[in-house]
């Protein structure tokens, strides 16, 4: 297919096609286009992909996804309801559940991200709502997924103005040196797929989305990214995953999330 | 014997200057009718804990009862930044805090187990624990690096409640608490504001269905639709157009200063709020799981 | 009354005299003297004593005492039923829950209990059950009651072969330096009623039971009971404690505890 | 991709030399049938993890299976001392490294969260950390002193629940674990034995009565009477004249020896096992709450 789909398929199409069979996730809040990715994924190359959706509800089949993806129309048919958020987090920390998805008001280039402040955290120019569960998960499960719907150099900096989220920190070996396990797999936005080779831990051009060259890409980041050869084209979703991300989320909160959207 | 307070009584035993943990989560389950009762006193210099955040921080921050707070997040979820929280933080009229979701639980669990930190691999590597470095430590173990979350000890706790009896007893449905229980452990003082008040025979009918025992909870206040504008699941929705128009008027003092007293701070009681706020329409709208706005 | 009662009601009634109306105890296993003491004392002098029973089920009715101290017989009418042992813990620890009774193999004069082993631990002449919770609760608990029914030297020893609970452990300030709130209040035995005065933290005889003398504790016992003055006698039960407790333990569970009963 | 295994496939995935955490509480909710499983199998050199045991680490000493015993307790509670546990402790033949409930519950959860240790006061100014300093020591700390618990993790757990699905969802009536989730959080491998396998409809119709979700659980074994001679509440009680044969039996090992082959070992699965130890009269006698013997 060609043309006939919206930017926020394509990164929806990309980030599940990343969700192994094996993956166990779960998600926060205002997270509809990971929740669309599970979803996805789960209905094609995936069927035994775990979700907990809200980090509440195992393995739910919503008819469609509602306005709050920590709304409770987001339960329907269960297999479980946890009753507080602490019980699951055990499952958080010993690797039953392995997949969180993310993003943040600024990332730097090893995926860390700040969701705190925007200038000095004592005084800062635009107080965000910090880091949430967030800072916690991006120390605590082995796989992350980074999404943003917004890469431009004000997004993707030099030098995060306060480090709220744990990527692959200061480069290789941070994290393992601090014992924690796994680390930022991908980055998926707008404009192209980012993944993080192992002997420098920093972005690296995976692919660029169709109409959109590596030059484009460069331009809207604030460091440097790594560029190894030439570099593809992201596949265009299938027709096939169109019509299911369309039948999931029918009221397109998906596209909340992209700028002005 | 009977442990049922007034708003107004339970919200007096927040002492100016005192900390006061706030239960619910975003746009979820907070006890918004307590937090309109402590506006109203006009409540001062509190620290208020609250784990993730949004409505009831940012009322408690218009009402001016916040000096410092101590949070893993507070926002509008999809509608957009908190915006007293925000703006006082950038003014700095309040102290923010900033732990994280775990990190504050680990404190509080601390603080109820009466430990000197409970350890975690949150945080580790992020900036979060240089903000407090004298309760939140990093410390390199044989075994492995730890924060160490010192106790975080609210004077008072204050959670919403489906159902409530005089002993205490509270039932949360279906058992989903988010992390209010959390705050139920570590607090001195624990009030439960509730939808309504059953007889002690509907805890004991079902005894498996309790949430907190009566032991556990110092105050009851029956305060129907209690959480508007948050949600109660599954009885009802969070009211998304009401959220809407709120950061509408926030933008402008002229248009927020009737907003704020006709529309929040001068309806009695839950139900006058909802009346002030489209009445029996807007239950109808957000009575379905989800709030669809 | 005189003479129309057993040692086991004695024991039950003077512990449960003991229990203000802001006790709020829980019980384990074989422990069928304290159970009888809450439900008495909540039908006596104390009627908003919180009980736990088995750790589990929170204020219950049961119609008689069964079997065993952890069966579910034992939870009709609770309010609250706990799924797990943890959750419950906190309660224990936030001082929510403040009582808990219990006995050992070995008590020393500073009420620490082995439960452990006779002998030595690696080659012991008897393996014991272990500390268990009591373990744990002798730390976490600040009021602590004794109980045992086989007062003797064997029992009431000058060293225990292993400490399994902290009493008052070495003596004054011990439990102070540890952070752990209170201690044991009292022991009650089939032979006298002990406490702890602040200034020793040693077994201070308090009161012998009709027919015992001072000299009988004496011989009892394995270290140096302090005396203060006359000693008097431990108040009998009144007929209706004892209507009472034959009512709530029909089959005479209590009596179990009894050595050789 | 269905989680059902036979018993013995089931105790196959215990390695001889390895560490299984077993559940239940004393004479209550054991998993007796894999562990007549394990005997049967001559499992063989296991650290056996049990919070607070009786019939089922007996049984697994009385099979030969167990060179160490990490527990907080072990006794028949009233009706005595657990007769082979206590003799094999007493004559060397194992190695006993006693905690204690909470100090067991923190190593879990150490292991679970993956942190060096869980700090608790459980067991200060005991004896209790100097058997094991290694993995539990007195820290003094600035704002407390603490037993740190270094992590316990089980190769495999196992648990016996009422219902489960081939996808491994479990659940506990009502909802009463005593300590087992415990175990589930931190071992490596979870098994459970269940009274019945349900269809996956039965959890997606109540899921606020799931007790352990489908990704936490990697087998599943139908075992009718699965905990028997323990109490399996609410549907019955422990088998207490049972118990007294087997204390009697276990003091001369001439009565031992075919009790143990005819009462216990030989029988095929929980039906047979209650068949063997009076059958129908047997179910009638323990049905009631309380095992009332």
């Amino acid at each position: 297919m060609s043309g006939d789909y919206g930017i926020d398929e394509l990164m929806v199409a990309a980030l599940a096609r990343e969700m192994p069979n094996d993956t166990r996730a779960f998600n926060g809040a205002a997270s509809f286009m990971p929740v669309c990715a599970f979803m996805l994924a789960r209905e094609t190359h995936a069927p035994d992909l775990v979700w907990v959706a809200s980090s509440i509800a195992v393995d739910p089949s919503p008819p469609r996804i509602p306005e709050s993806t920590l709304s409770d129309a987001l339960w329907d048919g269960a297999s479980m309801l946890h009753s507080s958020a602490f019980d699951f987090w055990w499952y958080a920390q010993n690797g039953r559940l392995n997949s969180f998805c993310f993003r943040g008001a600024q990332i730097d280039a090893h995926g860390n991200v700040n969701n705190t402040v925007i200038g000095p955290y004592a005084t800062p120019k635009v107080r965000l709502p910090g880091g949430g569960g967030m800072a916690d998960l991006s120390c605590q499960v082995p796989r992350v997924y980074l999404w943003s719907t917004t890469h431009t150099p004000r997004v993707f900096v030099e030098t995060l103005d306060f480090r709220s989220g744990m990527g692959w920190g200061d480069g290789p070996g941070h994290r393992e040196r601090l014992g924690l396990e796994g680390g930022p797999r991908l980055v998926v936005t707008n404009l192209c797929v980012m993944d993080f080779p192992p002997e420098t831990r920093r972005m690296r051009l995976r692919s660029v989305h169709p109409g959109v060259t590596v030059d484009d890409v460069r331009a809207a980041t604030g460091f440097e990214v790594q560029v190894d050869g030439d570099v593809p084209t992201t596949p265009e979703p299938t027709r096939e995953e169109v019509e299911i991300i369309r039948r999931i989320d029918p009221t397109d909160m998906r596209k909340r999330e992209l700028a002005g959207g | 014997m009977s442990k049922l307070e007034t708003m107004d009584e339970a919200a007096g035993r927040v002492v100016d200057g005192s900390t006061v943990a706030i239960g619910g989560l975003l746009m979820n389950g907070a006890p918004m009718e307590f937090c309109r009762a402590l506006a109203r006193r006009g409540a001062k210099d509190l620290t208020v804990v609250a784990i993730v955040a949004g409505p009831s921080v940012d009322w408690l921050v218009a009402g001016g009862c916040v000096r410092r707070a101590i949070i893993g997040l507070v926002s509008m979820e999809g509608f957009g930044l908190a915006p007293h929280f925000r703006r006082a933080a950038e003014r700095g009229e309040i102290d923010v805090e900033e732990w994280s979701e775990h990190t504050i639980i680990c404190g509080l669990q601390a603080a109820a187990a009466r430990l000197p930190f409970m350890p975690t691999k949150a945080g580790l590597g992020t900036d979060m624990p240089g903000l407090h470095p004298e309760r939140t430590e990093v410390v390199e173990h044989p075994r492995g690096t730890y924060l160490a979350c010192g106790p975080i000890r609210p004077d008072v706790a204050v959670v919403h409640v489906h159902e409530a009896d005089v002993n205490g007893n509270c039932r949360v449905l279906p058992k989903l608490v988010w992390m209010d229980s959390e705050l139920v452990k570590a607090a001195d003082t624990v009030v439960a504001t509730t939808e309504r008040v059953v007889p002690e025979r509907t805890f004991r009918a079902a005894p498996e269905r309790t949430t907190y025992p009566g032991f556990t909870v110092d105050a009851v206040v029956e305060a129907p639709l209690g959480a508007y504008p948050t949600s109660l699941f599954p009885w009802h929705g969070y009211d998304g157009a009401f959220v809407t128009e709120y950061l509408a008027a926030c933008r402008d003092p002229e248009t927020f200063a009737p907003f704020w007293r006709d529309r929040v701070m001068d309806p009695e009681d839950g139900p006058a709020l909802v009346d002030a706020n489209g009445g029996a329409a807007t239950l109808l709208r957000i009575r379905s799981a989800g709030g669809t706005a």
